[in-house]
């Protein structure tokens, strides 16, 4: 195998794992504020998508069409956290993580109904061939994909580090308790949260669609690869998170450059089971200090 | 203090009170739910009864829905011509959701409550193969709308199948591909049922064919990206590429050739003569090859053949109906119900759902879309090769290769 | 005789060092307290004894047997059982079952064997007695239906240490079992204590309120930054210069002097 | 202690038992409908995976989203030995269950160091990795064309062929698996497993072995799975991976929920229930064809809202409504 065709892999790798970045962050997000695994994530992600052809099929130009669906599957992640998760704040929180399962049916359901069982399509951002990359092959959407990943996450540095949400919600991730002593309103935050992670993943669908049609059930598969994603990364800051995406999807593509292409799912959840198993709060997560 | 030692055990007792009490509601639930039904009186203006297995949600429902909507157009149109030996036909409906057990379950009741003459489905091979065992011990013929070769190959006297299974489209494809001179095949398939199937013919008749395989690989369904596998197909170098898949990633497959700067040409198989494959690659779906039934482009019949009339009928029906043209599941309905409206007609004497069984092995000749069936005793595919045509995608639609 | 002997129990976090080559003995049948200022090490101690947190150096020695590697359920069915700082009862089961499962420790019911059965095995009958009867002991028993969830802090405290008794312990580590305890409660608490005691149970206490540690406490071990700085009876401590600057400065620290 | 004396055995709570026993025999009677017989046949086998569920999860606290692989793990090893192997059908449901304990304690080793969303993870990961087994497999488990002609189950000679026959045994043995479950709950392993779901910490301080605790749970709980897996696999006849998917584990963890952590008569409701719910359009009597067909095709939504609506009105699940009414009418009677 030559260079370029290693960097072909890579950037195969590259692709897939900053579509499970994107969808990782809106796991993390949730679970910074409010702790839970959010099932619905993968349903967030297939909106995105879906919306998009949906918006772009009534006229509108295709970067206004984009941001109508992620606007739209953001407002729908406030209304969710709103309608079904705020009262239920206080109680244990598998039952709110039973909700965010039943939500991703009803969603998934509700797409098959509205928008019919078959692939929809969406064209590219730029149309064109592919760019040379030192020997390798980059199609012009995986550039959008890449972009739209690092942007997601410069905002959302900045939106942690620099804004007063951000503190807020870093607060959150620590104690609720603490945060509302410190007067901030966790109630808002959460709400806040889940719309940010709607976003993240809408995000994602749109920028994929593209490459990858899309359809009401495409949600299922790329929640399972994100989740495992945002394990791997520790389910911390959104940096670790980006990386932990990156390393899925590396693991998968090399296992298909080196091992199998039919066992690469196995081969990457493998290597994840190990790896939780040496590192338990995943490659970056804090270790809990050994206080009693 | 005794008190307290019996609360404790207590509690213990009227959780398993509750333990009963659920039980009680599990076993007389469904007894209420079912007094009352049953079969109705038997009448001679009584229907056909006939029961249809589809995936009408679940990831097979884009199978199912048109399958459905064939059905619904043929009953319709029977039955406003008089229905058959003055009988009209009902279809009972029941959802397997793409789900094995749902359609087991869903088997058992068309035959024990419903009491239909014959089962059309299921959409999906599994889950007609979960069908199969209640079909053969209750002596009902099922008529699968499903292209795993295992229905028909793994014989069962009482299982017939409509579509072209892998067993007739491969061999097809691959000898197309060796007499383009394309002699070295790299293969992609997908790890579900449709793309194991196929690979398995693949790897069996390759050689027969002419063709060697250069390259083996397989991919995920709901995976988002197949570069990888075609970076490793590229590195093989060979001189087109197979791609048996169905679904959306078939798209993505070609998508990544194009991208990947692969000039070999693509081939594939009845899993991609979709609308939503073309839509889905796009440019990169230009110039695809794909071997499969007639439907797509009716003048493969031959222009003024009777084939060639059944199917533009059916297509304008189906067009004035629904507002778009039938797809290759759509077509595998139609023939499934004409089937067995057509063995119907040929019953002499009473009509049970043995004398349906022998009627449709005695099919001959009879001209659907998938092709021209002739059933026997040991065929119940009933299509052969010659049904096949190799079409070439240009300017977003197909058309015939030369 | 020496009962429970600490040897130069060392443990670090990073670069911090928690626990600094720890040295004392426990005499069977006395009560010993640990004392020092907050982040001393003290509640760090406890757990390296018991066996929820692992020494880098140093050994621990229970009647005779080496406590080191050993796991926490192994040391209490050992005899060496204790209580924590925040309380760590069974929230939703009532005061007496929390009593209960530790009372299970002392008799047999496998998966096999509680699975195929109708009666309940004697040992089991008598677990809910003798939990009723450590209930008493601890004063508690008014509480034995309440969750423990619904119960006073201070019932708490003396809950977790009916669940330790319950165990059938032979030494009783306490991590600050006053705290938190009004006057009233403190008081039931001493008298616990010295019951405790007198059933032949060896105490050590970790604790910030003085007046009980100097009461029931025979000896005194004084712990700062990790390091013992002092050992000895109460009066002695009382006046131990190093002791005093400990205390001292950590008041400095607190009020900016 | 006198008072106690009524109570000392466990006679009396079984005695609930065995009116359920009652009731289940008495179906047959009342329906020979095989449809019926069928769905509830995998009712049955549903609550046997779920009473082993709610005693990991439930009551241990300990998470698996793998539960579904178990149940394959079960039904193809038995599907294999009788059907390609000829070996009686027993053995292939003791070796199922054993092969299933088996996998239980393999996937104990994460949940040793492993908690809540990381040990989630970890046996969903389990889960889509025994999927691939199942899937490429092929020689043994018939890959995705699935395996049929699994041959009916057969005790001592005794060919159990009808639709009544499988009902009594999957049945038969879900009871017996309450019996078990309950009396295990109300020993001292359940109260351990209590203590360990409430704090480890406390459990550890009570001396209870912890870590062997985990590892027999998660042994049991999966050797239960697989045992449903064998019952559901010579039952139903056909097996194929989809069956066995992440999918199904899902839908287990929130039968569970939805139950009521914590309890047995709860999720063993919750089982019933859901399970019958897809089934509904079919069950219940005197609908439409208009009203069947909507329902069929709103069943996943009806399905997520009937979860949501339970655990929204109930958050401690079916479970805490039964505690809360027995609660009340305790005070009925004391007042």
């Amino acid at each position: 195998m030559d260079a370029a065709e290693f960097f072909q892999y890579v950037i195969a790798g590259l692709k897939s794992g900053s579509i499970y970045a994107l969808v990782a962050l809106g796991f993390t997000v949730v679970y910074g504020a409010t702790g839970i695994i959010n099932f619905a994530q993968g349903e967030f992600f297939m909106l995105g998508g879906v919306l998009a052809v949906w918006f772009h099929s009534l006229g509108l130009p295709l970067p206004v069409a984009g941001i109508a669906a992620v606007a739209a599957t953001a407002l729908l992640g406030v209304v969710f956290e709103r309608v079904a998760l705020r009262r239920q704040r206080s109680a244990n929180p598998l039952v709110l993580v039973i909700i965010t399962i039943g939500a991703s049916m009803v969603i998934k359901s509700l797409a098959r109904h509205l928008f019919g069982p078959d692939e929809l399509s969406l064209q590219e951002f730029t149309p064109g061939p592919s760019i040379d990359v030192a020997g390798a092959a980059v199609e012009r959407q995986a550039l959008w994909v890449w972009g739209l990943t690092i942007v997601a996450v410069l905002v959302l540095a900045w939106l942690y580090r620099r804004t007063k949400l951000g503190r807020a919600m870093r607060a959150c991730s620590i104690s609720h308790d603490a945060a509302r002593l410190m007067g901030i309103d966790t109630a808002r935050v959460v709400m806040v949260s889940f719309g940010i992670a709607a976003a993240l993943g809408a995000l994602g669908g749109f920028a994929v669609t593209p490459l990858t049609q899309t359809s009401w059930d495409a949600g299922a598969a790329i929640g399972v690869k994100g989740f495992a994603a945002a394990i791997l990364g520790g389910l911390g800051n959104p940096v670790a998170t980006v990386i932990g995406g990156l390393v899925l999807g590396l693991l998968e593509s090399l296992s298909v450059a080196f091992l199998s292409s039919t066992y690469k799912d196995a081969i990457s959840l493998l290597v994840l089971l190990v790896v939780l198993f040496v590192r338990p709060q995943g490659l970056f997560g804090k270790a809990r200090r050994g206080k009693v | 203090m005794s008190v307290r030692g019996a609360g404790v055990t207590m509690g213990g007792m009227r959780a398993l009170t509750r333990a009963g009490a659920a039980l009680l509601v599990a076993v007389c639930l469904p007894v209420v739910g079912c007094a009352g039904s049953g079969a109705g009186g038997d009448d001679g203006a009584e229907p056909y009864r006939i029961g249809a297995v589809l995936s009408l949600t679940g990831s097979y429902a884009g199978l199912g829905i048109p399958e459905k909507k064939a059905i619904d157009l043929e009953v319709a149109r029977i039955n406003e011509a008089g229905g058959i030996n003055g009988r009209e036909i009902e279809v009972i409906y029941e959802d397997d959701a793409t789900d094995a057990a749902k359609a087991q379950a869903a088997a058992v009741r068309l035959i024990d409550e419903e009491g239909v003459l014959a089962i059309i489905g299921a959409s999906g091979t599994g889950q007609t193969m979960a069908m199969r065992s209640d079909a053969e011990r209750a002596g009902v013929p099922i008529i699968s709308m499903a292209g795993g070769s295992v229905i028909t190959d793994d014989f069962s006297e009482w299982v017939f199948q409509t579509p072209w299974p892998n067993r007739i489209v491969v061999p097809f494809v691959l000898k197309q591909m060796a007499a383009a001179g394309h002699t070295r095949v790299a293969l992609i398939s997908d790890t579900g049922g449709y793309g194991v199937d196929g690979r398995d013919y693949v790897l069996a008749h390759a050689e027969e064919a002419g063709v060697t395989l250069v390259a083996d690989q397989t991919y995920n369904a709901g995976d988002t990206d197949m570069s990888s596998q075609m970076t490793k197909i590229r590195a093989a170098d060979p001189d087109a590429v197979l791609i048996w898949a169905a679904g959306k990633e078939a798209a993505i497959i070609a998508r990544n050739a194009r991208q990947l700067n692969m000039e070999q040409p693509l081939y594939g198989g009845s899993g991609i003569a979709r609308q939503e494959f073309i839509d889905g690659a796009a440019e990169a779906a230009e110039g695809v090859r794909l071997g499969t039934g007639r439907i797509l482009v009716p003048e493969a019949f031959g222009e003024g053949t009777e084939a060639y009339n059944v199917a533009t009928d059916f297509i304008a029906r189906y067009e004035a109906e629904y507002g778009a043209k039938p797809d290759i599941f759509a077509g595998h309905a139609y023939d499934a119900i004409g089937l067995i409206a057509d063995a119907l007609g040929r019953i002499d004497g009473d009509v049970t759902s043995e004398a349906l069984r022998d009627a449709l092995e005695q099919t001959n000749g009879w001209i659907g879309i998938d092709g021209t069936f002739t059933y026997s005793a040991n065929d119940h595919n009933g299509l052969t090769e010659d049904e096949m045509v190799l079409y070439i995608i240009d300017g977003g639609t197909w058309r015939l290769d030369d | 005789m020496i009962f429970l002997s600490v040897r130069g129990l060392t443990r670090r976090f990073g670069g911090l060092t928690a626990v600094d080559a720890v040295s004392f003995d426990v005499h069977e049948g006395s009560i010993k307290a640990v004392i020092g200022p907050n982040g001393a090490g003290k509640s760090t101690l406890f757990n390296l004894i018991t066996g929820f947190d692992r020494a880098d150096e140093g050994s621990v020695m229970f009647d005779g047997a080496s406590l080191v590697g050993r796991r926490p359920d192994a040391i209490v069915r050992a005899g060496l059982a204790r209580t924590f700082q925040n309380t760590e009862l069974f929230e939703d089961l009532t005061a007496l079952d929390n009593v209960r499962i530790a009372a299970d420790l002392g008799h047999p019911g496998g998966f096999l064997r509680s699975a195929i059965r109708f009666r309940l095995a004697p040992g089991e009958r008598d677990g809910a007695a003798r939990a009723v009867h450590l209930l008493r002991l601890a004063g508690i028993d008014g509480f034995a239906d309440t969750p423990a969830r619904d119960l006073p802090h201070g019932t708490r405290r003396l809950l977790e240490i009916a669940r330790a008794l319950a165990t059938a312990p032979r030494l009783m580590l306490l991590d600050e079992p006053a705290a938190g305890l009004n006057g009233a409660e403190t008081r039931t608490l001493i008298d616990a204590l010295y019951r405790i005691r007198d059933e032949g149970v060896t105490l050590v206490v970790v604790e910030h309120d003085m007046g009980l540690v100097m009461e029931v406490a025979e000896e005194i071990v004084v712990l700062d930054r990790g390091a013992k700085i002092a050992e000895g009876p109460p009066l002695l401590i009382q006046k131990d210069r190093a002791v005093i600057e400990a205390y001292l400065g950590e008041e400095c620290g607190d009020d900016g002097c | 202690m006198s008072g106690v004396k009524g109570s000392r055995t466990l006679m009396t709570p079984h005695l609930a038992l065995i009116a359920a026993a009652v009731a289940v025999a008495a179906v047959p009677l009342l329906t020979p409908d095989r449809y019926v017989l069928k769905v509830l046949v995998y009712v049955g086998v549903n609550v046997i995976v779920i009473a082993g569920l709610a005693l990991l999860f439930g009551h241990a606290g300990q998470i698996s989203m793998g539960h579904a692989a178990f149940v394959g793990i079960g039904a193809y090893t038995s599907a294999y030995l009788v059907k390609t192997l000829g070996a009686p059908w027993l053995v292939g449901a003791i070796a199922a269950t054993m092969l299933a304990a088996a996998g239980g304690l393999v996937l104990a080793l994460p949940a040793l160091r492993l908690r809540g969303h990381y040990l989630a993870m970890a046996t969903l990961g389990f889960n889509e990795i025994m999927y691939v087994v199942f899937r490429e497999a092929r020689a043994v488990t018939g890959g995705n064309d699935g395996l049929g002609g699994i041959p009916y189950p057969e005790v001592a000679g005794l060919r159990i062929d009808t639709p009544v026959g499988v009902y009594l045994l999957v049945w038969g043995v879900a009871l017996l698996t309450l019996l078990l479950v309950t009396n295990i709950l109300r020993s001292r392993p359940g109260r351990a497993m209590r203590a360990l779901h409430a704090t480890e910490n406390g459990a550890l301080a009570c001396g209870i072995d912890t870590v062997g605790l985990k590892i027999r749970t998660f042994a049991l709980s999966a050797a239960l799975a697989g045992l449903a897996g064998a019952l559901y696999a010579h039952g139903v006849g056909f097996i194929s991976p989809t069956t066995f998917g992440l999918d199904q584990s899902v839908i287990y963890v929130a039968i569970v929920v939805v139950g009521g952590a914590g309890s047995l008569a709860g999720p063993v409701l919750a089982a019933v229930a859901l399970t019958l719910l897809p089934y509904a359009d079919a069950l219940v009597p005197g609908l439409t064809k208009e009203t069947i067909a909507v329902m069929q095709d709103w069943e996943a939504d009806i399905y997520g809202l009937a979860m949501i609506a339970v655990v929204i009105f109930a958050p401690a699940g079916i479970g805490g409504l039964l505690r809360r009414a027995s609660a009340r009418r305790a005070g009925e009677v004391r007042g």
